[in-house]
């Protein structure tokens, strides 16, 4: 067998929402609330002409992250983009209340949010929409109850919209090469105001513009990881212990932070002038070296925060 | 109506609220029977960038280091989060979730917040701007939305007269104050035929919310049938569990 | 869309003991099955709900062989489909039955 | 008496009106359009280099920009109508008749200009044929090629994508024609001469590269587990069975399939070193783990892929390459190739009848041949004996006669419904029916039927050598046919006495179960690992990426 074929089977942008899942946390005790077999489905997409998901695109449940008890959630990105409806968005507002309401020595170590999605679901935007602005009031409500909330993004949806927004909510980011996180997609971009402002088949610009890297390197994402479920595993383990509690001083060092960004790099169009700025060594092949290599550049000064 | 109008309506007795950079609003006001409120807010239909929400986000944080408890004024009539390579570039998802964060410690630190929403907000603009706060109040002129019907027809692939027609029986993707309020999003409306001072003393008189009831509210208005149930089943699976 | 239901009768119970699996997405090109065992060990049922509509003679004759083929007695199959060609729904109702069967 | 200088004074005399704008043999870019009006005259064959891979792009655009009422009437032989440029030729009346290959994206906007009436057809050919007939009946006047580099000679580096170049400039610079050459670059030294000089006219630097279109990439994310079943049998049903080392890939997801496979489960079935060894094959990024595993022996290519042009210089051991390292390709050549020295063809198609005949032919479009119909057909002038060939030839013979000639395995692979359930096969081409509305005299077939020796759909493996009548064939066919109305038209008890002989076989037949058909079985699976596999020396194109 190949080498590549291997480690094919952990690798999480390849795998469902139900393997990652599977691989992130421990072996034993998975307990999915509001299963595929109760069939809380979106009543809304008929009227579309579109079928649902017997899960409305997203697992939810308990189970142990080496050894502590842990709540996570998992969209699954291939099912209408991940997007965010009203059921889809409700159950993740459930898990969460559920966490803040667990609260305590016997209560989740941490919330874990796999995220894999473009966003709102346009056939249901209303309910979409609200759904994220409740999951930011949930996940800072679990996060003041002392609770971490991890980010794991590695998916072929990435965050868009209220993702990206999300993500940027929680304690922590996990993320490998291939995730994006960003709020306006590059379509969207390019819809409104042109090619010349945002080229979305150029890919490599993507990544540059919103892609793991690019994030990593300026502050946007804690960890970035090579891509499999075990790596994903083992920095959400690593990072659990170690998150910002969610107060006041925390959100200034995070108003400082986010200032300094905007003055150093604010007249920057794309990801290889922030890196030439910053003084990072060959900025024009970031993009393409290996994960290894990547791994090994010393982030830009102020990129390892506890801000946020 | 107009940003002067909003704020002679709102405060009658006069103000200290000044236009700053990129389409920023600040500054301080008083309302009757509760003292001094601050006001920031987005206007003039500006895009909602980086450059704008790092400014919000420093005068809210300012308003909370001071320890006094006033209530925060949101005031929006923006469009969408500023469409751009380079705020994107500069991740405009942390500048969007910092401004949310901020009005979310706000009110943990016991300052009532309210947006006033008196033009547009779309998408990202709307999450931060306008339902980050603890009350979203559509005034006249108030054009919230997530999506308008001719973007949705262009991704979903439906006639858009197919959408326009859906859009009257279901609130559930249709832009406008009306559909928004269905959900639970819009908290109250207010006309323009009455003076809008005794109304916000008389919503920041009203008890806070503990939590969240938004999804509680769109059930009673029955614009969000299923919401509050689901988040309620699982709340109820995960206890079971535990 | 379009939403049909297909019974069959089966000549053994499915193996295994598992209660339920899902397998698959709900995405173009794809579909997932939710697989139940609900059903007297010699009955067999497909619940379809297809985004593409027109295609009920060819599901059928995909869902008679498969239960020529695997025999999942006692198992009640739930589709949704984002427009699967039959070579996929039937890999997919294969790969759900073997999923049943497996030990755990 | 007789003038027999002709040609010779023709070209003189355009030589000299060219003249006007160039120094020497340059034309400044922006003279282009004064240039071509001055050489190029009413009527004339003109080959506006361009074909599925690279085009004279800045050319095609140069012409199309022509005054109408100066040049006018010309007749257009050459490859690929590809570009937009080489139909406004036709909206705009610079020219008139058409003889071509390929037209791929511009499909239906032929179809439609015939329809129009603003193109006169001659005929849709194979590469190999136009090629020809450059050399007896349609030898251009003016050809328009492109190159990478030309230094102040005029002497020509085509770089990897060689491709028809030399086989135009020939046709045309051996018959007193004008060769125009635009390029990238001109150079003081250039890293190798794919053509010299005096066969070069006038060279123009264009003001960008030539166009390239990644053709032959095909990302392995996007290979489903359909398709991987299609390749397992393939693989152990085919090229085990007639231990296949010469051979010719198409450029579906299923060949591409095929090639992923091999390092995995190719090697678990011993494979290595017995099958597929020597290709006459395009730069497929998918083939680089089967190289890279010590799979391949060696590959000749009609044409350069984007992004594959170091790895390629990196292993010359596999791939032809000049002294300056890069990839040399040559259409004509690996065309010859696949048809005389391979003894496989294995390939997609789009649609297909129950007599085997296959189209890619869809209601409206004319997507001409290019060089599939060669590859996938039996070249009865063929000589040389080798072990597939052979055991090909005696099942189709029945071991009947004492004379037994050789038959080249000529594969068809298809899922049986395509996109958005519309059936692959079908009782009736849709391409006769367009030859009927456009009276073609000849319908476009890809591959004829009784040139295919085996189709291969996700259900199984239809062997035609064995099928000893009309009836049997298209049992067979429909036997693999799936849920097709072909396939469940099919008659069961005669279906299963063909598989009973071993002319249907199903997976299981072969052994392979339906289940391992998994996207886990896959050598890469996306288009990074592939970078991955060439230790980062294949730069994947931007618009495959998603990293």
């Amino acid at each position: 067998m190949s080498k590549l074929s291997q480690t094919f089977k952990a690798d999480w942008y390849e795998a469902s929402a139900r393997e990652r899942i599977a691989g992130l946390l421990d072996a034993e005790g998975f307990t999915e609330f509001l299963g595929p077999e109760q069939r809380a489905m979106s009543p809304h997409l008929a009227q579309f002409d579109l079928t649902g998901a017997f899960d409305d695109g997203i697992v939810v449940g308990r189970g142990r992250l080496d050894g502590r008890p842990v709540l996570l959630a998992a969209q699954e990105g291939r099912f209408l983009g991940g997007a965010f409806g009203e059921v889809h968005g409700a159950k993740l507002v459930g898990l969460l209340r559920a966490a803040r309401d667990a609260a305590g020595p016997d209560g989740p170590h941490a919330v874990l949010l796999l995220l894999d999605t473009g966003g709102v679901r346009l056939q249901e935007a209303n309910a979409g929409e609200l759904a994220i602005s409740e999951i930011i009031h949930a996940i800072i409500e679990v996060r003041s109850a002392g609770i971490p909330v991890l980010a794991l993004v590695g998916g072929r949806a990435g965050a868009f919209g209220g993702g990206g927004i999300i993500t940027a909510c929680c304690s922590r980011i996990i993320a490998s090469e291939h995730a994006r996180v960003s709020v306006s997609g590059p379509e969207v971009i390019e819809t409104n105001k042109g090619v010349e402002e945002f080229d979305s088949r150029d890919r490599a610009l993507v990544w540059r513009i919103c892609g793991a890297r690019t994030r990593y390197l300026t502050g946007g994402v804690d960890r970035y990881v090579k891509g499999s479920i075990q790596n994903f595993r083992e920095a959400a383990i690593a990072l659990i212990a170690h998150t910002p509690a969610f107060e006041l001083a925390t959100l200034k060092a995070e108003q400082r932070r986010l200032s300094e960004r905007l003055q150093r790099f604010g007249d920057c169009r794309d990801a290889p002038e922030i890196w030439r700025k910053a003084g990072l060594p060959e900025p024009e092949h970031i993009a393409e070296i290996s994960d290894d290599a990547f791994l090994a550049i010393q982030r830009i000064k102020g990129a390892d925060h506890d801000a946020r | 109506m107009t940003l002067d109008d909003v704020l002679t309506s709102l405060f009658p007795t006069g103000h200290q609220v000044q236009r700053g950079p990129a389409g920023t609003l600040h500054g301080l006001a008083k309302v009757e029977g509760h003292g001094k409120v601050t006001v920031v807010g987005i206007v003039g239909g500006t895009p909602l960038g980086v450059d704008a929400a790092i400014l919000l986000a420093g005068h809210v944080l300012a308003a909370v280091e001071a320890s006094d408890r006033a209530p925060i004024v949101f005031l929006a009539d923006t469009s969408s989060q500023n469409m751009a390579r380079r705020d994107e570039l500069l991740g405009l998802n942390e500048y969007l979730a910092h401004l949310t964060k901020s009005l979310a410690l706000a009110a943990a630190h016991g300052h009532r917040t309210v947006s006033l929403l008196f033009g547009h907000a779309a998408a990202g603009a709307f999450i931060a701007a306008a339902l980050s706060s603890q009350s979203l109040v559509a005034l006249p002129g108030a054009a919230p939305s997530v999506m308008d019907i001719p973007s949705i027809s262009r991704v979903t692939k439906l006639p858009l007269e197919q959408l326009e027609r859906l859009a009257k029986s279901t609130p559930i993707f249709a832009p406008g104050v009306a559909p928004l309020f269905a959900i639970g999003a819009v908290t109250q409306t207010w006309a323009a035929d009455q003076p809008f001072a005794p109304r916000l003393a008389d919503l920041l008189r009203q008890p806070v919310p503990t939590s969240d009831l938004r999804d509680q509210i769109g059930l009673e208005r029955k614009g969000r049938r299923l919401a509050q149930t689901i988040a309620a089943r699982v709340a109820a699976e995960a206890a079971a569990h535990a | 869309m379009e939403q049909f239901q297909v019974h069959g009768a089966s000549k053994r119970r499915a193996g295994g003991h598992r209660r339920q699996v899902i397998t698959g997405a709900n995405a173009s090109g794809n579909l997932e099955v939710l697989v139940e065992r609900v059903l007297p060990d010699l009955e067999c049922q497909v619940e379809v709900a297809t985004a593409v509509t027109g295609f009920r003679p060819i599901w059928e004759a995909v869902i008679k062989e498969f239960f020529e083929r695997a025999s999942p007695g006692g198992l009640r199959f739930s589709i949704n489909d984002g427009g699967a060609r039959p070579d996929t729904v039937t890999l997919r109702l294969m790969q759900s039955v073997q999923l049943m069967e497996d030990k755990a | 008496m007789n003038d027999w200088q002709k040609q010779r004074s023709e070209r003189n005399a355009r030589l000299n009106a060219g003249s006007h704008y160039a120094s020497g043999k340059m034309v400044p870019s922006d003279k282009a359009k004064a240039f071509l009006e001055a050489v190029v005259r009413p009527g004339d064959r003109v080959c506006l280099e361009g074909d599925n891979q690279k085009q004279a792009d800045f050319l095609a655009e140069a012409l199309a920009d022509v005054d109408p009422s100066r040049i006018h009437d010309l007749h257009i032989v050459q490859s690929g109508i590809v570009l937009q440029a080489h139909l406004d030729l036709f909206e705009r009346g610079i020219a008139r008749k058409l003889d071509f290959s390929y037209s791929g994206p511009q499909g239906a906007a032929i179809a439609r200009a015939l329809v129009a009436g603003k193109i006169e057809l001659g005929a849709i050919h194979t590469y190999i044929e136009l090629f020809a007939r450059y050399f007896v009946d349609l030898t251009p006047h003016v050809a328009l090629v492109a190159a990478v580099a030309a230094d102040r000679d005029g002497n020509l580096y085509t770089g990897p994508n060689t491709e028809d170049t030399p086989t135009i400039v020939e046709a045309t610079a051996f018959k007193s024609g004008i060769v125009v050459a635009q390029v990238n670059k001109v150079v003081d030294k250039l890293p190798r001469v794919d053509i010299p000089a005096d066969q070069i006219d006038f060279i123009v630097e264009a003001d960008r590269p030539f166009y390239v279109e990644p053709l032959f990439t095909r990302d392995p994310a996007s290979v489903t587990e359909s398709q991987i079943l299609m390749a397992m049998m393939a693989i152990k049903g085919i090229y085990a069975e007639y231990s296949v080392k010469r051979l010719n890939h198409g450029i579906g997801f299923p060949t591409a399939a095929i090639e992923l496979l091999l390092p995995t489960y190719g090697e678990q079935l011993g494979l290595r070193g017995k099958i597929a060894t020597h290709w006459a094959l395009n730069p497929h990024p998918t083939l680089i783990p089967a190289i890279e595993s010590g799979w391949v022996e060696q590959i000749h290519s009609f044409g350069s892929e984007v992004g594959m042009d170091d790895y390629m210089s990196a292993r010359s051991d596999v791939y032809f390459t000049g002294h300056d390292g890069s990839l040399r390709s040559n259409r004509l050549l690996c065309q010859t190739a696949g048809l005389y020295a391979c003894d496989m063809f294995i390939g997609s198609t789009l649609q297909i009848d129950i007599a085997g005949n296959s189209s890619t032919v869809t209601p409206g479009r004319i997507a001409g041949f290019g060089g599939a119909p060669n590859m996938g057909s039996d070249p009865r002038g063929r000589r040389h004996p080798s072990a597939p060939w052979l055991k090909a030839g005696r099942e189709a013979s029945d071991g009947q006669g004492t004379l037994t000639r050789g038959r080249k395995l000529v594969v068809q692979m298809l899922e049986t419904f395509g996109e958005k359930m519309k059936p692959n096969f079908v009782e009736r081409l849709d391409s006769i029916e367009l030859a009927e509305k456009l009276n073609f005299d000849l319908a476009p077939v890809m591959i004829y039927g009784d040139d295919v020796s085996h189709i291969v759909t996700e259900e199984g493996i239809a062997n035609l050598l064995l099928c000893r009548s009309p009836a049997e064939r298209e049992q067979a066919v429909r036997g693999v046919a799936g849920f097709t109305d072909v396939g469940r038209a099919r008659d069961r008890k005669a279906v299963e006495a063909l598989r009973q002989r071993g002319v249907i076989r199903r997976p299981e037949d072969l052994g392979i179960n339906l289940l391992a058909a998994s996207r886990q079985l896959l050598a890469a699976h996306s288009i990074e690992d592939l970078v991955t596999w060439s230790g980062g020396l294949y730069q994947a194109p931007s618009k495959f990426r998603n990293w």
